[in-house]
């Protein structure tokens, strides 16, 4: 009865799913389709308004893995009313994105945007702005001005040196040109899309890859093609450069600024060369402070649990119910006088799956030999065939039989995957085992297997982590271990303290997976994004 | 010429694998190792032409007798020699170095791609909001709810270090039920998988059909003739092969 | 011998025959129903064409004649969507039986399929190339993030990269619009996004079986994929999409015959079953 | 020895492959590409250890004329003739034209496909023969694949249509299964997976799984 009321609840469930699913409106997970949650949506907000803007500078320290940089940004001439702009690469070259998430700004009421640094990163931009021109235009040429601000370099994550330039473009009919040198003398390079090492005066003996940013770069693309720059005004252009970082001279950059159209660009503005900036390694990347943090906290609870189990072996794990359905089909198949049928996937050694599986592999033969039953355990790669096979001899000798062990119970069948199926299945037809063991890395041919066996009204358990298989072992199998349940069964069989010990730290790990999914999610509900924005991976801010 | 040539062959391999349906015989086997040994054969020049002769012998050519570089194209080499040691029983246990090397590589490189992209990514994308609010919809916030209890409970399905009683014996049932819908949505795509293989088979045996039907009326009278058409037993015993 | 009897023992060749019939007789008289595309896939097309023309965009084809049937009119419709928004590719395998594929793929589209236009003036190694295979699943994912020259020292025709304009400053995934990635398996999507997407943020797409696709669902809602196909019904939806006539379209009306095929085996073998149960 | 030193390599090659994600620093950076590199080329050599070991296994039982010495002769042929063309065309399997092309499209592509195209038959049969409504469970796994079976179809999107008077729209209701349970139950999944490789990880690397060293 509980059984069917079991039933009818998750079915009623699927039908609310029919509700929850159905039009009108949009459909379910937002018109922006992937969309989910408001760190995406930050990453698509517009960016705020910089016009007329100076670029204050662009901290240093942040970028040295090249994946990320931050600009400053304020309104020129009312040094009082600050906003902060902020630009994120992915990668330190291209798709450098606004966001906006990490502005804070205000507005008057006349609509002038103002705003204010945030207290610590106000302190921060003082201090790190390591690299500031400013250039004139001289008055002949059109009474423009041109500044190239600030130039970063950095570390990228591949040790590759960014150099980051920005300049400005404050009446918008111009475009960035840049020039990098070593020794303040090669020309520019007049292109505004690409710039490219091969393209400057002579050859440049660095690996040179340039981008050239606009905060819409779409729209700045767009412009250049129908030639229509003016509608950039003000934009933040920047530049950014990979060179290999070593003992080389400092580089050098210039920026200049160059008319619009696309068959003459006339050179409007050229700024004077910066600092030098020579590259310099960084030994380790801030932005990954988080997956820093997690990996250490996963990798202390296993070894916690790990000094945990050397003190005392006393470490509960549950019992798995697959272990008392491998117990009882291996029983049964004595009982019957029929082998037992043992698969341990059809992957390689260097699988998780196959080496849980090897561990109970011993354990399962050890029954066996116990019993005085037989064991088949027909393999598909040649490797595992060794390792299972000195697997399946240590655990007779472990039994007190070691004279019981027969080579020929650990076949080799074949490397492809379906010949091994049909392999299989012949054992199942000829040999008729009363327990079919599947444990270990499966794919296609799980469904041909299990079904043999269910036709051949053997007792089956399976268990694989391979997802994709699941379904068709839960379908057929009389009892199937599903993803970390085999691997918490070899952990339980091999009763090894040190696997146990593993068990508890996963444990303990989703734990406190769990604290901070509920802390971030009810926070977020608050309006308090920064808990789950602590998580953003660098590259996907 | 070749191209009908090839139409045939193809049709003619297609037929005799699938004549494995009806039952295991001499022209299943013969395509089973005409395709294991092509595919061995395939293997082998495409790995020597994409990687031993670009990346392990030109390098060696180009080092010039700089002996850093020599060094740098040497090891690889040596690296992968030691591989074969496994072919000479003395020595076989030096191929646990390359082996190893690699092993470590992996571990190393997925330990990264693990913690960064399926633990810290979902996690931080398993935050939402609870309750509508701006953005989200009362609909989202409801699917929501479903989704943040679903996670739990499934997560609670896996918890090995408690017996699985009362409220957590509970939470793991419903998150097993969780897991039951998303692997029944799987298997449902599986199904479609499977078909979708077997479509452009069809197609192919459809667009050249004289070819199918002279190699089915082969396949047929071989089976006749090599006289091992006797009634099966009441087991499909099709798929014995030793 | 009563019929469920029967039915208990029925030799499961009748099944193999049934589902034969399945599959031939769309062929000879297709349904042509229509369908509603998927969201995730719709995803993919508008991700693709948010891409300005002139970028260029690595694809990773990993996938073998076994998985043609789902993920082949998907490569085609993928090369007719670049090629139509003046994207240029960059692509290269991770499976060995693959680069044959993408090159039979690519010379389809030139000459024009399923009722687009080709695109007969793109030029290989200008517009386009194709790498091709190399052995170390992940390490080569990982080198080719970093320096695609450190493991493609040349391309499928043996030539440097470095002579080729379309390699021209493009040294890493930083130079990569995109990358989508056609996937039938190991090594494949799963691999892609914990070595490249995570660290690099790439925009990056998938194409897979349908067998596995539903595993990447927690890629695609964390934002990791901006879209995702499923097997032949994604490519179907994606042909559709792009107004192409192609081989996924017809496939899933073959589809239609065989699903209701699998339905009623399932319904019937549980029926049968049941009713033997009760009369032990 | 024989232990320990692959031991220490699996220990300073997993070493700077994790490290190498935190620190940018050249002294981290180029061991880990020299380790990338060298990892490729071992596992190219694998795949002709993979190939050689096909003849090593078979030339014997052929010269010995075991059973099945045929087919496995023929095998053997077919390696031998796709390997020798193959070097002799120089790998160009993607020239139309050439001999290695043709081997590829009509012979491989074929052969391959149809090798799986078998799984839509076995399908078939094991729906009928072996999915059974035994348990809660497996009864909830098979009415949700029914449902996403007839929602991915454009039989299914109209009869539900049909049926239901447009309340129902089957893909929509697929749509909600695969983002909302479906995204819990493999978001977990996920979660456990990654957990059970990081720990397997750090005890490869750690030297306490040693297990690919046996044998």
């Amino acid at each position: 009865m509980k059984k069917q009321l079991e039933t009818a609840g998750v079915l009623l469930f699927l039908a609310a799913g029919v509700i929850l699913s159905a039009k009108p409106g949009k459909p379910v997970g937002g018109e922006t389709g992937q969309a989910e949650g408001p760190a995406r949506a930050a990453a698509e907000a517009r960016p705020v308004s910089m016009r007329p803007a100076e670029v204050l500078g662009a901290a240093d320290r942040w970028n040295d893995s090249g994946d990320a940089l931050r600009l400053f940004v304020r309104q020129s001439g009312d040094p009082e009313k600050q906003a902060l702009g902020v630009l994120v690469s992915e990668g330190g070259g291209s798709g450098w994105k606004p966001a906006a998430a990490q502005v804070v700004v205000h507005r008057d009421p006349s609509g002038k945007s103002t705003g204010s640094l945030l207290p610590e990163t106000a302190g921060e931009i003082k201090d790190q702005i390591t690299h500031t021109l400013t250039a004139q235009i001289p008055p002949d040429k059109r009474g423009v001005s041109m500044r190239l601000r600030a130039v970063t370099r950095n570390i990228a994550s591949n040790g590759l040196m960014n150099i980051a330039a920005l300049a400005l473009t404050p009446d918008g009919r111009v475009a960035v040109g840049i020039e990098l040198s070593r020794d303040g003398k090669a020309g520019l390079i007049p292109d505004a899309f690409r710039l490219d090492a091969s393209t400057a005066d002579g050859p440049t003996p660095l690996p040179i890859a340039a981008h050239l940013v606009f905060q819409d770069k779409d729209k700045a693309v767009k412009a250049l093609e129908e030639e229509k720059i003016s509608g950039l005004a003000g934009d933040v252009v920047l530049v950014s450069l990979q060179a290999v970082p070593g003992g080389d001279k400092p580089f050098m950059l210039r920026a200049g600024f160059l008319a619009a159209s696309a068959q003459a660009r006339d050179e409007i503005a050229v700024s004077g060369p910066s600092l030098p900036v020579a590259a310099e390694a960084a030994w380790f990347n801030g932005l990954r402070l988080n997956v820093a943090l997690l990996l250490a906290a996963v990798a202390g609870l296993i070894f916690w649990f790990m000094w945990q189990a050397k003190r005392s072996a006393n470490l509960y794990v549950r019992r798995i119910p697959g272990i008392d359905a491998i117990e009882e089909a291996i029983g049964r198949a004595t009982e019957m006088g029929r082998p037992v049928l043992y698969v341990p996937g059809i992957l390689d050694m260097t699988n998780i799956q196959t080496i849980s599986s090897m561990l109970i592999l011993g354990k399962v033969a050890e029954m066996v030999a116990e019993y005085d039953s037989d064991i088949v355990a027909p393999n598909m790669i040649p490797f595992v065939r060794e390792v299972a096979a000195d697997v399946v001899k240590q655990a007779y000798y472990n039994a007190g039989r070691p004279d019981a062990f027969k080579p020929e119970s650990v076949p080799y069948l074949s490397q492809e995957q379906f010949a091994f199926t049909a392999g299989v299945n012949g054992i199942m037809l000829r040999d008729k085992p009363a327990a079919n063991i599947y444990l270990g890395g499966f794919y296609a041919e799980s469904l041909i297997l299990s079904e043999t066996g269910f036709q051949a009204k053997a007792i089956q358990v399976a268990g694989t982590a391979e997802v994709t298989q699941l379904p068709f072992f839960i379908a057929a199998c009389d009892y199937t271990l599903i993803g970390e349940e085999l691997f918490a069964a070899s952990a339980y069989m091999s009763k090894d303290p040190r696997m146990l010990s593993t068990l508890k730290a996963a444990d303990w790990a989703k734990m406190l997976f769990i604290g901070l999914i509920v802390i971030g999610s009810v926070s977020l509900s608050l309006g308090m994004p920064q808990f789950s924005q602590f998580f953003e991976i660098a590259a996907m801010k | 010429m070749m191209e009908t040539m090839g139409a045939w062959v193809g049709v003619g391999l297609t037929v005799f694998i699938l004549s494995f349906l009806y039952k295991d015989n001499p022209f299943y086997k013969l395509a089973e190792h005409i395709y294991l040994g092509v595919s061995a054969g395939y293997w082998l020049v495409v790995v020597f032409h994409t990687n031993i002769l670009p990346e392990l012998i030109m390098p060696l050519r180009e080092s010039g007798g700089d002996p850093g570089k020599l060094a740098m194209a040497l090891t690889p080499i040596a690296l992968s020699l030691l591989m074969f040691a496994t072919l000479f029983k003395k020595i076989a246990w030096l191929a646990t170095i390359p082996i190893a090397f690699v092993i470590g590589a992996f571990a190393g490189a997925q330990i990264i791609g693990f913690a960064s992209s399926d633990l810290i990514i979902q996690i931080q994308s398993s935050m939402q909001p609870l309750w509508a609010s701006g953005q989200t919809t009362w609909r989202e916030a409801i699917n929501n709810w479903i989704g943040f209890a679903g996670l739990i409970c499934c997560l609670l399905f896996f918890f090995f270090s408690r017996e699985h009683k009362g409220a957590l014996g509970a939470a793991s049932r419903v998150g097993m039920y969780f897991l039951m819908i998303s692997f029944g949505a799987s298997f449902g795509y599986t199904v479609m998988g499977r078909i979708s293989l077997a479509i452009g088979r069809a197609q192919e045996l459809y667009d050249y059909h004289y070819a199918t039907l002279v190699f089915t009326v082969l396949v047929v009278a071989g089976v006749f003739l090599t006289g091992r058409l006797r009634k099966p037993p009441a087991e499909s015993a099709e798929m014995k092969q030793p | 011998m009563n019929l469920r009897e029967r039915l208990t023992h029925l030799d499961r060749r009748w099944l193999f025959l049934l589902m034969g019939l399945a599959l031939l007789a769309p062929l000879l008289m297709p349904l042509k129903l229509p369908f509603a595309q998927d969201r995730m896939v719709q995803d993919i097309y508008d991700g693709i064409e948010k891409i300005p023309p002139g970028s260029t965009v690595l694809v990773s084809s990993d996938f073998d004649p076994a998985s043609a049937p789902e993920l082949y009119p998907f490569s085609v419709a993928l090369y007719q969507h670049l090629f139509q928004r003046d994207i240029k590719v960059v692509v290269m395998s991770l499976w060995p039986a693959a680069p044959p594929l993408v090159t039979k793929a690519i010379d389809e589209v030139k000459k024009g399929v399923g009722g687009k236009p080709g695109f007969a003036n793109k030029q290989y190694g200008t517009d386009y190339i194709n790498l091709g295979f190399r052995p170390g699943e992940i390490l080569v994912i990982k080198s080719v993030s970093d320096d695609i020259r450190s493991v493609y020292s040349a391309d499928t025709q043996g030539g440097r990269l470095d002579s080729y304009p379309i390699m021209n400053g493009v040294n890493g995934m930083k130079d990569f619009a995109a990358m989508i990635n056609v996937s039938a398996g190991y090594p494949g999507i799963k691999e892609w996004v914990q070595q490249v997407q995570s660290r690099y943020g790439v925009r990056m797409a998938c194409a897979t079986t349908a067998v596995a696709a539903l595993d990447y669902i927690p890629y695609y809602k964390s934002g990791q994929l901006f879209g995702l196909s499923a097997g032949m019904k994604g490519s179907a939806d994606y042909e559709k999409i792009l107004g192409v006539d192609g081989k996924a379209i017809s496939g899933l009306d073959t589809q239609n015959i065989g699903h209701l095929l699998i339905i009623f085996a399932i319904v019937l073998g549980n029926a049968v079953y049941f009713l033997g149960r009760r009369k032990p | 020895m024989k232990k320990t030193i692959p031991l220490i390599v699996t220990f300073i090659t997993g070493v700077i492959m994790t490290v190498e994600y935190f620190s940018p620093h050249p002294l981290v950076q180029h061991p880990k590409a020299a380790i990338e590199k060298w990892g490729i080329s071992v596992m190219s050599a694998m795949i002709v250890l993979g190939t050689l070991n096909i003849l090593i296994v078979n030339l014997p039982r052929i010269v010995r004329k075991e059973r099945d010495w045929m087919y496995k002769a023929i095998m053997v042929a077919a390696m031998i003739a796709t390997a020798g063309l193959g070097f002799y065309e120089q790998g160009k399997f993607d020239d139309k034209g050439s001999f290695s092309n043709w081997m590829f499209t009509h012979l491989l592509v074929p052969l391959q496909s149809t090798m799986f195209a078998l799984l839509a038959f076995y399908i078939t049969s094991a729906a009928f023969r072996a999915f059974r409504a035994r348990s809660v469970e497996a009864t909830l796994l098979l009415a949700a694949a029914i449902i996403v079976m007839l929602g991915r179809v454009p039989i299914g999107e109209l009869l539900s249509a049909k049926l239901t008077g447009g309340a129902l729209n089957l893909p929509d209701l697929v749509s909600w299964i695969n983002d909302v349970p479906n995204l819990a139950g493999k978001r977990a999944i996920m979660v456990g997976a990654a957990l059970g490789a990081i720990s397997t990880g750090i005890r490869v690397i750690l030297g306490m799984e040693r297990s690919y060293l046996a044998g």
